[in-house]
């Protein structure tokens, strides 16, 4: 079969899935983060195959902005992590439970 | 010309802002502006009866007040007979209470405060008389109360003082309740608040009341019911002597008390209705009769004389350093001579001897009931000579007790007559009461009423009217005063202390209690007002802030802590959650 | 431009102060006093300017915000909100006056206040509804954290949440009226003027009318203290730091009412018809039942406070006897009332500051040490009980006159409440307050010594003694627009208790 | 006979998930390097997807950044902790199986949708190169304003970063 729009699509939803179990069943912050990044990377190629098929180069420049928004966002979340564990010297969710009144 | 009344009326309202904002330090400086004020009244006031001979209409006697749809009120002035008569009663027995306070008051740390209320009094007074529509009286009526309020409650550290005070304005209140709904009630059937246009209206119309007449008039009544101490909201007077004696002279005599009968008055015409009379006649009787010109003439008579006893009792307590038990004077004849001689006109005048004016005013009421007289009602006349009698009874006993016998307290050896400028109002007020009787007010305020047969007679001849014209009230009131001095001889004469208690028993110690009147008003405030309050206020606490407020509030927390176990503080928990719920929409979506 | 300058005044000196650093105290309140002073002279101007007689708006600026939406900023003031106006900057001028007694956080303080003034200013003169809401609001916000953070009492806490709960709940509800009305007339927009051409024409719905006016006029009735919605006012009052009660009970409450008198009774005629009876029974609520509430409090806040929702029932039986002197009457009330609700509260803070309790059973005889104080104090109760010669009294009475023929049950019961109960309890305060023998406790407790001192008291009650002896003054501006609502809102039908005679 | 580029693609598609799925459940190793390494792993991958649907320049873009910064910046922080822990620990099976059963759903609905509607179905043949130079062109022209607040954003981060990373972090 010929590969066209469906595919990559298929590929884009069951790399976003990855990311989501990722992010479900990782007690790590930092692998949270990465398969964050994952899910990202996901709507990512469906974007460029959408702008690939449907000949608009409008989804290409999306993913420009997101892959900076990504780097942007990568940089602030990880120093985050960084000052969270210095101050509790953890990077495990299951330890971060301040929110819990 | 038409200048005149606004200077009258807002010359001692000048005199009250002046003393309150610029003169609270200088004492002296205050009561003489205070009293400057109220005597140039008096003499504008003389000016305007002289110019206009008692009526006068003119344009620039009204301002617009304030118009809405069809409420129309004016700040307006009336100048008849009855006004002027008025006019001079205020600002004359008032000034000379004025006159007196000065001298009263003297040693007062805040006499500026006493004459800056004292002003402002007798501008309200004088807004009550020249007032030509309704509400302008009631909003005048009420200022009176209020300044009458400051004024027994000058002493406001006395528990007694502020106590008196606050019934005086409460009691007041309840009959302004009945005075404003009376003026609505008059305003909305006859469309007017003016005086003129109401007459007006009723003259072309006179059914225009309908059945509302004798409820309007009851209202009004209730007013006035206020402010003259009538039964039963007469409860507030016999306190209100707390206040300063100058106080309960102006008051008792000159003027408050006067307004409500003044106000009835001014509205007779108002009530002036078949089926109205009956029910208040036996209240304000004069009025009552519809001899509304006697009251006013007795209203007259009674300002001096009455004026003129409060003043004597003041120089008495003024010489006696604020003694004011009757059984610890007597022998002040030759203390007090002054005091003592006006007290004795003052005394005989209310007890109606002639040729007093106590005589002849009161005569015309009896007249009035007199089976020969314009009202017949016997109930009533028997009523009047009996109450001539017990006026005479009491005020000789007062008399013996006090004036003449032997000093039964030591605190009199050291009496000594007041100063002059006590003294001179009293001389004033002795020789007004002496002479009022024969001036002729009489058939003044008779032609004012329309009483055509009302005819000036000769001064002599106006002496012996009373014995002419009505012979049976003449003698039945000369024979009640004969009797209750003969009873009071013979009980005070020569006693050193009050034999009554022990002979009447528990009559009298009703009396002392005043009939028990405070303790039913009191008793009634609590079944009614207090018990009320209390209710909403358990209700309020209860049932709205209690029930509903923090029911609601706590049903709300029970919720949040049911919810608040979802709540793990763990990240993946919600995040769960979260692909959970964005799991069901996509099924419910894309299914 | 001159109405645009009363507006963004305060609000420019908000910004300003936040550039001041705090610990300049003398600078902060001089630059608010001055602020507030030359707002307060504008509004003079501005009231002196206005033609009296015409319903037309006068002093009109307009600006378009977000044409989409048909929203402007658009403000004008008629005869109804000029005097709102007038009264706003007085009281926002004795307010700031009566701050001296704030000693920490003195530059939040005045910088909320100043924003309480501005927004409120701009909330009455506002003719776009959406305006008038942004403003309301910008105006309330600030009064929750005053009393959170500058409060007193033990109930501080509770009242902050209760006041913010009740008010956020009344004003989301009225929104949600507005919303309503934006889309139900279809005209889109939210701009007085356009609103009433558009609904002219084109009427709202009968059944839209009946339950967008209820909205409104609970909506806004909360922000009131219509009973049974007032518990949150007394114990707010009671908690809240003295410029921040005098603005709120004095301007910020006049704000519902000014939106029901504007928005909800010309624009929905037969919700009028079917509302205006229970409102009438429920301003009972507040004349007697929040008048025999005040009875029995013992501390002095909390009478102020029930006073006030008793009060509020005048302006409510007023507004439900939907005649020209009741509504002239009301409105009159209003400007009267909040200048006596604001004279009331900066009294009650004055003693409060000097004793450090208000309740009445512990005070007594303070007029001999305060004289001018205790004097106020006690013309402050008499104007309270409806003396004349007060703005009160007039409001009263015309609402007495106007809703006679309507309502005349209703007005017995009010001249009950309000001349026998009333002075009642207003009489009873003066008693245990300022007379009596004073304890020897109060011995070292001072007068408002200085003119500065005395000037917010002053100021106010000169107001209330102008109003009240030269009502024409005000009437003179209301009766125009007055007879142009009424005459809209009893095109349908007129309101009509059945009561047994 | 298939098409080359299917080819390539089924072979970048298969490295990707394959990667993809060795970053989030590793059953050999539970280190986060390891799911680091992984990830650049996928990205390159993936990069080579883009280049198949002809999006040259984010293919680039995709490797300098994410392969070039992000992830370094990741095993920077990883060295920096010094993580062991979650070694130590085990995946609770109850959490893992509610994440497998929830996230299989929305991947069951999404890819069930997919298929079923045949988004590619009659569109034209794709022309479009995403080459360095119209996609500069498109960012300057209309994508300017974006373009602008992009970079203040990552000023912004740039700030945040610092900001965080202060020792004194109160």
């Amino acid at each position: 079969m010929h590969v066209g729009l469906e595919h990559y699509l298929v590929v884009s939803a069951l790399l976003f899935s990855l990311g989501l179990l990722g992010v479900l069943a990782r007690r790590n912050v930092l692998v949270m983060y990465m398969s964050l990044e994952l899910m990202l990377n996901a709507a990512n190629l469906a974007l460029v195959a959408f702008s690939r098929f449907n000949n608009n180069l409008n989804g290409q420049v999306m993913v420009f902005f997101i892959i900076t928004v990504a780097a942007a966002e990568v940089s602030v979340g990880l120093a985050l992590i960084v000052a969270l564990y210095r101050k509790r010297q953890t990077a495990h969710v299951e330890d971060l439970t301040a929110m819990k009144l | 010309m038409s200048l005149l009344p606004w200077l009258i009326l807002f010359l001692p309202l000048a005199g009250a802002v002046g003393i309150t904002l610029f003169t609270q330090r200088d004492r002296d400086l205050s009561a003489k502006i205070s009293i400057a004020a109220v005597w140039l009244s008096f003499f504008f006031s003389g000016l305007l009866c002289l110019f206009t001979s008692g009526t006068f209409k003119d344009a620039g006697l009204s301002a617009e007040w304030l118009t809405v749809g069809d409420l129309v009120v004016d700040f307006g002035f009336i100048i008849d007979p009855l006004s002027s008569l008025m006019l001079f009663i205020v600002t004359g027995v008032g000034g000379l209470i004025h006159i007196y306070s000065y001298g009263y008051m003297h040693e007062d740390r805040a006499v500026s405060r006493f004459f800056a209320s004292l002003s402002l009094f007798t501008f309200a007074m004088l807004g009550v008389v020249l007032a030509n529509n309704l509400l302008m009286m009631f909003i005048f009526w009420e200022l009176v109360g209020v300044s009458s309020y400051l004024l027994i409650g000058f002493w406001y550290e006395k528990e007694s003082a502020a106590d008196a005070a606050k019934k005086a304005f409460i009691t007041n209140r309840l009959g302004d309740f009945g005075f404003i709904l009376g003026i609505i009630l008059v305003w909305a059937t006859l469309g007017g608040l003016n005086f003129s246009v109401l007459k007006e209206t009723l003259a072309k119309n006179p059914g225009a009341m309908g059945g509302l007449a004798t409820a309007a008039g009851l209202l009004l009544f209730c007013g006035a019911m206020g402010k003259s101490a009538q039964f039963p909201l007469h409860v507030w007077l016999p306190d209100a002597m707390e206040g300063p004696t100058p106080v309960s002279a102006l008051i008792h005599a000159a003027t408050m008390v006067a307004a409500g009968v003044y106000m009835l008055c001014r509205v007779f015409f108002l009530l002036d209705v078949p089926g109205s009379h009956a029910q208040l006649g036996y209240m304000v009787m004069a009025v009552g009769l519809a001899a509304p010109g006697a009251a006013m003439f007795h209203l007259a008579t009674h300002a001096f004389f009455k004026a003129l006893l409060f003043l004597g009792a003041g120089s008495v307590i003024h010489a006696l350093h604020h003694e004011q038990d009757i059984w610890k004077m007597g022998g002040l004849k030759s203390k007090l001579p002054t005091t003592y001689r006006t007290f004795l006109i003052g005394t005989l005048a209310l007890c109606g001897v002639p040729p007093l004016s106590g005589f002849y005013s009161k005569d015309g009421i009896l007249a009035a009931a007199s089976p020969s007289g314009s009202h017949p009602n016997p109930f009533l006349f028997i009523l009047v000579v009996g109450v001539a009698a017990l006026t005479a009874f009491y005020m000789a006993r007062l008399f013996l007790v006090a004036f003449l016998g032997k000093a039964k307290d030591h605190c009199v050896d050291h009496a000594h007559e007041s100063p002059g400028v006590m003294i001179w109002p009293l001389r004033i007020l002795g020789t007004l009461s002496v002479i009022a009787g024969f001036m002729g007010l009489e058939q003044m305020l008779g032609r004012f009423f329309g009483d055509e047969h009302a005819h000036s007679l000769g001064y002599i001849a106006q002496l012996f009217a009373p014995f002419g014209h009505a012979p049976l009230a003449a003698f039945f009131g000369l024979f009640a005063t004969v009797l209750g001095f003969s009873v009071a001889y013979a009980l005070y004469a020569n006693a050193s202390t009050d034999p009554l208690p022990a002979k009447l028993g528990f009559l009298a110690r009703a009396m002392r209690d005043r009939f028990y009147f405070d303790e039913i008003y009191t008793g009634l405030i609590r079944l009614t007002h207090e018990a009320i309050s209390y209710v909403a206020s358990w209700i309020d606490r209860w049932l709205v802030a209690g029930l509903v407020v923090r029911g609601t509030h706590g049903t709300t927390e029970l919720f949040g802590r049911a919810l608040r176990l979802v709540q793990t503080g763990n990240l993946q928990t919600y995040a769960f959650l979260l692909v959970l719920g964005v799991a069901l929409l996509l099924f419910i979506i894309l299914k | 431009m001159l109405l645009t300058t009363l507006i963004f005044l305060p609000l420019l000196t908000a910004l300003l102060l936040v550039l001041i650093p705090a610990n300049f105290r003398f600078v902060l309140r001089a630059l608010s006093l001055l602020a507030t002073f030359v707002t307060m002279v504008l509004a003079v101007v501005l009231f002196a300017k206005f033609q009296p007689g015409v319903a037309d708006y006068q002093f009109t600026a307009q600006a378009s915000w977000l044409p989409a939406l048909g929203i402007s900023y658009h403000v004008g003031v008629d005869g109804l909100n000029v005097a709102l106006v007038l009264m706003a900057a007085i009281v926002g001028f004795a307010a700031t006056c009566v701050s001296w007694e704030i000693k920490t956080g003195e530059k939040l303080f005045y910088i909320l206040l100043l924003l309480i003034i501005g927004g409120i200013i701009g909330a009455f003169a506002s003719l776009d509804l959406f305006f008038f809401y942004f403003f309301n609001e910008l105006a309330l916000v600030p009064v929750f954290i005053m009393i959170g953070v500058w409060g007193r009492g033990p109930d501080k806490n509770y009242a902050t949440f209760q006041i913010t709960l009740y008010l956020s709940l009344g004003a989301f509800l009225a929104l949600f009226g507005l919303i309503a009305l934006y889309v139900q007339s279809g005209a889109n927009s939210l701009d007085l003027v356009v609103l009433k051409q558009h609904l002219a024409q084109k009427p709202l719905e009968a059944g839209s009318q009946k339950l967008i006016f209820p909205m409104l006029l609970f909506g806004f009735g909360v922000l009131v203290g219509l009973v049974p919605f007032h518990t949150w006012a007394p114990l707010g009052y009671g908690s809240a730091p003295t410029a921040t009660a005098m603005m709120h009970a004095g301007v910020l409450k006049k704000a519902g009412l000014y939106a029901i008198i504007r928005v909800a009774l010309p624009f929905m005629p037969q919700g009028v018809a079917e509302w205006m009876p229970i409102l009438a029974w429920l301003c009972l609520g507040n004349i007697l039942y929040c008048g025999w509430l005040a009875m029995r409090q013992k501390d002095l806040n909390l009478l102020i406070g029930y006073s006030s929702l008793a009060h509020m029932g005048f302006v409510f039986l007023g507004i439900a006897s939907v005649s020209l002197i009741g509504i002239t009457g009301a409105v009159v009330i209003m400007v009267a009332h909040g200048l006596l609700a604001a004279l009331s509260f900066a009294l009650s803070g004055w003693l409060y500051n000097q004793t450090g309790t208000l309740e009445m059973a512990k005070l007594g005889g303070l007029m001999r040490k305060m004289p001018f104080v205790g004097m106020a104090l006690v013309i402050c109760f008499m104007a309270g009980c409806g003396l004349p010669g007060f703005g009160n009294f007039v409001g009263e009475a015309l609402v007495m006159f106007g809703a006679w023929k309507s309502l005349p049950w209703f007005v017995v019961a009010a001249a009950w409440g309000g001349l026998v109960i009333g002075g009642i309890y207003m009489l009873r305060a003066i008693r245990s307050v300022v007379h009596g023998p004073q304890p020897d406790a109060w011995s070292g407790v001072s007068d408002a010594g200085n003119i500065w001192r005395k000037l917010p008291f002053a100021v106010l009650i000169a107001a209330l003694i102008i109003f009240g002896c030269f009502p024409k003054l005000l009437t003179e501006r209301i009766k125009p627009n007055v007879a142009e609502i009424v005459e809209a809102a009893a095109a349908k039908a007129p309101a009509k208790v059945a009561v047994t005679k | 006979m298939p098409h080359l580029p299917d080819i390539f693609f089924y072979v970048f598609a298969a490295l990707t998930l394959l990667c993809g799925f060795l970053v989030v459940v590793n059953p050999f190793s539970r280190s986060p390097v390891t799911s680091a390494m992984f990830l650049v792993l996928t990205i390159i991958s993936m990069a080579g997807l883009f280049v198949l649907l002809h999006a040259f320049f984010l293919a680039a873009v995709q490797i300098l950044v994410y392969a070039g910064a992000v992830i370094v910046l990741f095993l920077f922080v990883i060295m920096l902790l010094d993580l062991k822990e979650e070694q130590r620990r085990k995946l609770k099976t109850f959490s893992l199986a509610a994440g497998v059963i929830s996230v299989g759903a929305i991947a069951g609905l999404t890819v069930k949708a997919i298929l079923d509607s045949g988004p590619g179905k009659g569109l034209p043949a794709p022309t479009v190169e995403g080459a360095t130079a119209p996609l500069g062109k498109l960012l300057f022209t209309q994508f300017l304003l974006p373009f602008e607040i992009v970079s203040v954003l990552l000023l912004v981060a740039m700030v945040g970063v610092i900001l965080l990373s202060k020792k004194d972090l109160k």
